[in-house]
């Protein structure tokens, strides 16, 4: 049982013994979550500095030719991802021992951390497409208890269900992706893939399709464009839970999935130029719409999805054909290298916002907060550097990592643009939170007596602040990316991006300084595009009008005609016959002289 | 000049029809007996008539069966008239008409 | 002799439709009897005197006594035309004249039966059909006799059951 | 006498005994606890003799010119069928304590013992004619049941429409089996054995033609038993008004006969008879899929719903027989067995709603999470099962099955696009049966009264199956060790 698979399993046990076992007693089970937790970060440690490669396989199902592994491999993103995984998910535990003291369901959430922990722990290590899919799911439904905690509030329970119906169309298409992949080259290892496509070639259009189907599954783990929709309402759970899901770890594991499939995306430019749009879509499109948003963990959720769109175009770009060649792994290291440093800083900024909000009484709408910083110093200071880092002020994790990003894009003007345009975008909007938030006064009852939150809560915070500044130095990630694989922005770039961050902060800050609302109000843009409106429009005329359809349809067609049809025939034909049997003498005699004449007449005939 | 073998038989058949038609038409139940003895009779003269025609040139057949069995059928026929009527008596007593649209207790 | 057949014929039609058109049950029974002994005397012109004789004696003399004396017991009186039943008349005559066409048409085609009434030679005029007849019931159908007599005594004890009255009855 | 035989005859001399006068639930249990050791003794010693020959056999001669055996012999596509019967049944009898109002149930538990000993027959069963006959032995009780103890308003009305829409389906199988058995038996000795029955691989004695018309039969007579796409009307009204007990072992067991007939008779005798008609056998399976999803989804009532959804999980598994390959009969049969325990746990959980709530509207229930946890959870457990979550065994059936018809496929040919519209048939069983779940238990709690929480007497079996489902999921191998390679077997 090597290091691997007791991280795997460690949560699972510990989600189990709290479900089964101990689920009386909260306290007990809470404590069991956050030790597994630790206990797994501390083996990630350890595993980081060992030798990567094969960690072992479990036959999970053969039958006829199909063989499905539950095998791990530990490669180079590997080892950054399972930090990530296992550092945020400790500190968002410890983080929920505060927030979540006195909740009823404390066990109940416990153990959903826990399936969650060995769930996402499962796709990281994956070495095979089908484990993966699996934990995908597994993803999906610990998300879907998470958001659903608080399940007696009916906009909890809609949010996870939208939640997990919007995953489960993206794991189709994911699915779908898989198949045709091992219809084609009867593989779903990643490592024998690999090797499979450098031997054999395959007709480009199956594996552009396959991969378009595969992008489909991390559109809708990541919530990209299309299937973004479930992300803000997913805001319905706990703070932490939005932290350590939303922010850092299952929205990245479409991203972190791409990473592992560049073999892929370099041999199907197709969907390479397919992922780069949606990615540079779904970017433009959240910075513009968490400018108007004023619930503070929505703005946050925007910018995630923000960010999340920066990835997967860097990822996209690994299939961009520059001059005849591809530009390879060097574009998705810079995707995963901006996923890194964003799960520090955005999940930073999360638990700072559970931190604002527990203060504050769950208060959720930054228009009833304000001057925050002389009452929270701690969180304000962290909030404030994390904000930094995802603006991409210069010393901070994250200007390294944007500019990596930045660098890839300069492959293709327009999406460069659009990157530029989206940096000033999240500038503006983090700065706009600050200023409403932490300076200008308070603005209700609750912000006044807001006080610093407990040291349970702050040390977490401080821990990532810390990590959100040096994370982005080389030596913080040098140890699974090689700086060499890492793309460097030529010209001058990262002078631009700077200055287009301070503009987006200025402008920020003074547009809202002392403001009781928003300045100008774009209406089409705190409707969130009305997509909601266009999926429910959607679902309600297509998946109820044809249900219904096909009920009346069942109703009449089968029930009615075959069936009901049937059985009227019988009982008509048999009032008929009955008929014959009248009591009238007069009748039988009649048939009697018929039967006569017709005897006659055959009789002629066969003689004749 | 003779009357030929068809004459006789369209004969008989004729009384058949009528007979027929009496059992047929009418409602009266005593009627409708009548009839029936015609039809039989009209039977019993085509016998006869076969049997006097029986060689093909107008000479009798050999044997007198048709006769016999004209016998027994005019013996039967007797019979019959007796049961009939006594149980026309019968139902008459007991349904006091002799209407053959009242008598349909056998309706299935 | 083919006058006498047409006349005896005509005679035995006739009162066979008087029997069916009749209003009053006595005056149809009593059309039976002529027509009865209209048929009586064509047997007689076929030679069967035997079965002329009982014709009359049996089904006239017995058959018909025994139905005017039931019309007269229960006193049926004439029909007092209750609505007549068009659709049944209708259905009614048009299967007769059905059959009655088959019957022209069949006759029509059929070759034995053009052949003509040869007078019987000398004595055979007189030819005793009467013993023949007895001879061939006596030898060829005794068993059928002796089973036709039993056959009339269940006729008439079925009778003597039926018409007894049902206790003292309704 | 063996094992097998002793596992067909309990239930019918506990069935017996307690027409004859014994305590009805104290018999029946104990047949049902028999069943449910033999059971796993037969399905141990399977695992350990590998299930591709026939085990456990056993004949009695009947007659010999038309060569007929009473025999019965199990492998391992009939010994996981066993081995899913009887702990349906176990469950079934469990479940069914609380609906004797009426009279002494001793009609209630013969019946529901004559349905498990019918379905096992026809598991067992060697010979075509036995094979048949058992399963008609199954159908009448269910009548009774449905007629006597269902509920709901046009409970007799059903019993009637789906008596007589099995009765023609199982006469038109009738049709189509000797059809086979005239066509099939050597010339000289005429058998109803299976097993001589089927053709030496090499030649096969019937034209193509001729099997595609044996093949038509059938694949209706099957169809209409397993409620394919045009025939299961019958489905979902007769499992909403039957007694949770008959609704667990019809959906659950007695509707795996016609699958188990396809993959036993109709495939191995007539190869070239499925070829020519696959294209409709696609059409019909996604209509079930497509089609009776989306009126799942439109259903307002609980029990109508999950009837609904056991037919379109049917679809699956005639996709799974569709792909002719190892792999895809494998992963049938395991889908087979997942979704028996799944259904049967829905129906219990829907059977103890009924009993507590007047109505089994969705929309007139809400927030019952609150005042029923064990329930919520185990409903939830069951919903997660049969919407396909990994580490149940739903979902490890119908990966094996997607994976089945993609094995070596180059292009798209029409199974691979069948089986890709069949996959939005995953989002679909995820719609209805999320939007009940949380319709009844989540969110705010409607209506005023406050249902007391599952009872302990059905506390058992409920977990019992739960156990098992992630048992299986977790650990597909231990079904799919017996059924290694299928295809090539039969």
């Amino acid at each position: 049982m090597s290091i691997a698979f007791i991280i795997l399993l460690l949560p699972l046990v510990a989600a189990a013994s709290i479900l089964l076992g101990i689920r009386k007693k909260a306290n007990l089970s809470a404590y069991v979550s956050v030790a597994s937790a630790g206990i797994c970060f501390l083996l990630t440690l350890g595993l980081i500095r060992g030798s990567g490669g094969e960690a072992g396989a479990f036959t999970w199902l053969s039958v006829g030719g199909l063989e499905l592994k539950i095998a791990l491999e530990i490669t180079g993103l590997t080892r950054g991802m399972i930090l990530v995984v296992t550092l945020v998910g400790l500190l968002v535990h410890i983080f929920s021992l505060g927030y979540m003291r006195d909740d009823a369901g404390k066990a109940r959430y416990f153990a959903g951390l826990s399936l969650f922990m060995f769930s996402m722990s499962g796709i990281v290590l994956a070495d095979n497409f089908a484990m993966m899919f699996i934990f995908w799911e597994l993803v999906g439904v610990s998300s879907y208890l998470l958001i659903g905690h608080w399940f007696q509030k009916n906009s909890a329970a809609e949010a996870s269900k939208k939640a997990f119906l919007v995953n489960r169309i993206g794991d189709f298409g994911f699915m779908a992706g898989i198949l045709l992949l091992w219809g084609a080259t009867g593989e779903i290892g990643f490592s024998a893939l690999r090797e499979t496509l450098e031997v054999q070639t395959f007709d480009p259009s199956l594996l552009n399709w396959a991969m378009i189907c595969i992008f489909c599954g991390a559109v809708g783990k990541s919530a990209q464009v299309p299937l973004h929709v479930w992300l803000p309402d997913a805001m319905e759970g706990p703070t932490p839970v939005s932290a350590l899901i939303h922010a850092a770890t299952m929205v990245a594991a479409g991203v972190f999935m791409l990473t592992k499939v560049t073999f892929l995306i370099i041999a199907a430019p197709v969907a390479a130029s397919v992922i780069q749009h949606v990615g540079a879509l779904t970017a433009l499109l959240a910075a513009l719409m968490a400018t108007q948003q004023s619930d503070i963990k929505k703005i946050l959720a925007y910018s995630t999805l923000s960010q999340l769109g920066y990835m997967v175009m860097a990822v996209g770009f690994a299939g961009f054909l520059h001059s005849g060649e591809a530009v390879g792994a060097v574009a998705s290291n810079a995707g995963f290298f901006h996923l890194y440093t964003h799960a520090f800083f955005k999940a930073l900024l999360f638990l700072g916002a559970g931190a604002v909000i527990y203060a504050c009484h769950h208060e959720q709408d930054i228009w009833k907060m304000g001057g925050l910083i002389r009452l929270m110093p701690v969180t304000a200071i962290t909030f404030l550097i994390g904000t930094a880092a995802l603006a991409g002020l210069p010393p901070l994790s994250g200007f390294w990592s944007k500019d990596a990003v930045m660098a890839v894009t300069q492959n293709s003007t327009p999406l460069l643009i659009v990157g530029a345009i989206t940096a000033f975008l999240t500038a503006f909007y983090m700065s706009r939170l600050c200023t409403i938030v932490f300076f200008g006064k308070a603005r209700s009852q609750a912000a006044r007596e807001a006080g610093e939150v407990p040291l349970m809560m702050r040390a977490p915070l401080v821990i990532l602040a810390l990590g959100a500044v040096i994370a982005g130095f080389e030596f913080a990630y040098g140890w699974f990316i090689a700086p060499a694989d890492l793309p460097h922005p030529h010209g001058a770039l990262p002078l631009v991006l700077t200055i287009i961050g301070v503009a987006g902060i200025v402008t920020g800050y003074l547009l809202h300084r002392g403001r009781e609302k928003d300045p100008i109000r774009v209406e089409v843009l705190v409707r969130k595009f009305y997509i909601d409106e266009f999926y429910l429009f959607l679902v309600r005329v297509f998946q109820d009008g044809v249900a219904y359809l096909a009920k009346a349809v069942d109703q009449l067609l089968i029930d009615g005609l075959i069936v009901r049809g049937s059985a009227r025939l019988t009982v008509g034909v048999g009032l008929l016959l009955r008929g014959l049997q009248g009591g009238n003498l007069q009748r039988h005699v009649f048939l009697f002289g018929v039967g006569i004449v017709i005897v006659i007449y055959l009789i002629t005939i066969a003689l004749g | 000049m003779m009357p030929s073998l068809n004459e006789y038989l369209m004969v008989s058949g004729l009384l058949f029809a009528i007979g027929f038609a009496g059992v047929l038409m009418r409602r009266n139940i005593i009627i409708i007996f009548m009839c029936l003895e015609m039809m039989l009779s009209a039977a019993n003269l085509s016998l006869v008539a076969f049997w006097r025609f029986g060689n093909g040139q107008g000479m009798p057949a050999q044997g007198y069966d048709a006769q016999v069995l004209v016998f027994f059928v005019i013996a039967v026929a007797a019979a019959e008239v007796a049961v009939g009527l006594a149980i026309i008596v019968a139902l008459f007593r007991a349904r006091c008409t002799v209407h053959v649209e009242d008598l349909n207790s056998m309706k299935g | 002799m083919s006058l006498l057949f047409y006349i005896f014929s005509g005679v035995m039609l006739v009162f066979g439709l008087l029997v069916v058109v009749n209003r009053n049950p006595v005056s149809s029974a009593l059309s039976l009897v002529v027509s009865f002994m209209g048929l009586a005397a064509l047997f007689i012109t076929l030679n069967a005197y035997f079965i002329g004789v009982i014709q009359i004696l049996v089904y006239t003399g017995a058959v018909m006594v025994l139905f005017l004396f039931i019309i007269m017991l229960l006193d049926i009186k004439s029909e007092q035309c209750r609505k007549l039943n068009y659709v049944a008349m209708g259905g009614g005559v048009m299967i007769v004249l059905a059959f009655v066409a088959q019957l022209t048409m069949i006759l029509a085609g059929y070759a034995p039966g053009k052949q003509r009434l040869v007078e019987l030679p000398g004595d055979a005029a007189v030819h005793q059909d009467v013993k023949r007849v007895g001879e061939a019931l006596f030898t060829h159908f005794n068993f059928h006799l002796q089973l036709l007599g039993v056959l009339l005594l269940i006729a008439t004890i079925g009778v003597v059951v039926l018409s007894r009255r049902q206790g003292e009855g309704n | 006498m063996t094992i097998i035989d002793l596992i067909i005859i309990i239930p019918i001399l506990a069935a017996v005994a307690i027409g004859c006068g014994g305590s009805a639930r104290v018999l029946a249990l104990a047949a049902a606890w028999a069943n449910l050791l033999l059971g796993l003794v037969v399905f141990v010693t399977l695992v350990a003799k590998g299930g591709d020959e026939m085990h456990f056999k056993s004949s009695w001669v009947l007659l010999h010119s038309p060569e007929l055996t009473l025999g019965f012999a199990v492998d391992g596509m009939s010994g996981v069928l066993v081995l899913l019967t009887v702990i349906v049944t176990f469950c079934a009898v469990r479940v069914s304590s609380g609906d004797l109002g009426k009279g002494s149930g001793k009609l209630y538990y013969i019946s529901l013992l004559l349905i498990a000993a019918g379905a096992l027959g026809a598991f067992c069963a060697t010979d075509l004619f036995f094979f048949y006959a058992f399963h008609e032995l199954a159908l009448i009780p269910t009548f009774l049941m449905i007629g006597i103890y269902g509920n709901g308003r046009e409970k007799v009305a059903t019993a009637w429409k789906i008596t007589i829409y099995l009765g023609v389906g199982s006469l038109i199988l009738l049709g189509g089996l000797i059809a086979l058995y005239v066509s099939l038996s050597p010339p000289g000795a005429p058998t109803f054995d299976i097993a001589k029955l089927a053709p030496s691989p090499g030649e096969h004695p019937l034209s193509a033609e001729v099997q595609k018309w044996i093949f038509l039969p059938l694949l209706v007579g099957f169809g209409i038993l397993v409620s394919l796409f045009p025939f299961h009307s019958w489905a979902a009204p007769a499992y909403a008004a039957a007694p949770t007990p008959v609704a667990m072992l019809h959906a659950g067991v007695l509707k795996k006969f016609g699958l188990y007939g396809m993959l036993r008779v109709a495939m191995p005798l007539l190869p070239e008879g499925f070829e020519a008609w696959k294209g409709l056998l696609l059409v019909l399976l996604l209509g079930n899929i497509l089609y009776v999803g989306l009126v799942t989804i439109s259903q307002r009532y609980l029990d109508r719903m999950i009837g609904n959804s056991s037919v379109m999980h049917m679809g699956y598994i005639f996709l799974g027989i569709a792909c002719c390959n190892s792999i895809g009969w494998g992963g049938a049969v395991l889908m087979m067995f997942a979704h028996g325990i799944s259904i049967a746990l829905l129906f219990a959980l829907c059977g103890s709603l009924r009993e507590r709530l007047d109505t089994l509207e969705i929309s007139r229930l809400g927030g019952l999470g609150g005042s029923m946890p064990f329930l919520a959870v185990t409903f939830g457990f069951a919903a997660f099962a049969s919407i396909g979550l990994p580490g149940f065994a739903n979902f490890a059936s119908e990966i094996t099955i997607f994976f089945a018809a993609f094995k070596d496929a180059g292009e798209m040919g029409i199974l691979q696009v069948a089986t890709i519209l069949a996959l939005w048939g995953v989002v679909i069983s995820a719609v209805y049966m999320l939007r009940a779940y949380r319709s009844i238990f989540q969110g705010e709690l409607i209506g005023e009264r406050y249902p007391a929480d599952l009872a302990q007497s059905m506390r058992l079996p409920v977990v019992l199956m739960i156990v098992i489902l992630l048992l299986t999921g977790f650990f597909p191998n231990i079904i799919l060790k017996l059924l290694p390679n299928l295809f090539e077997v039969l």
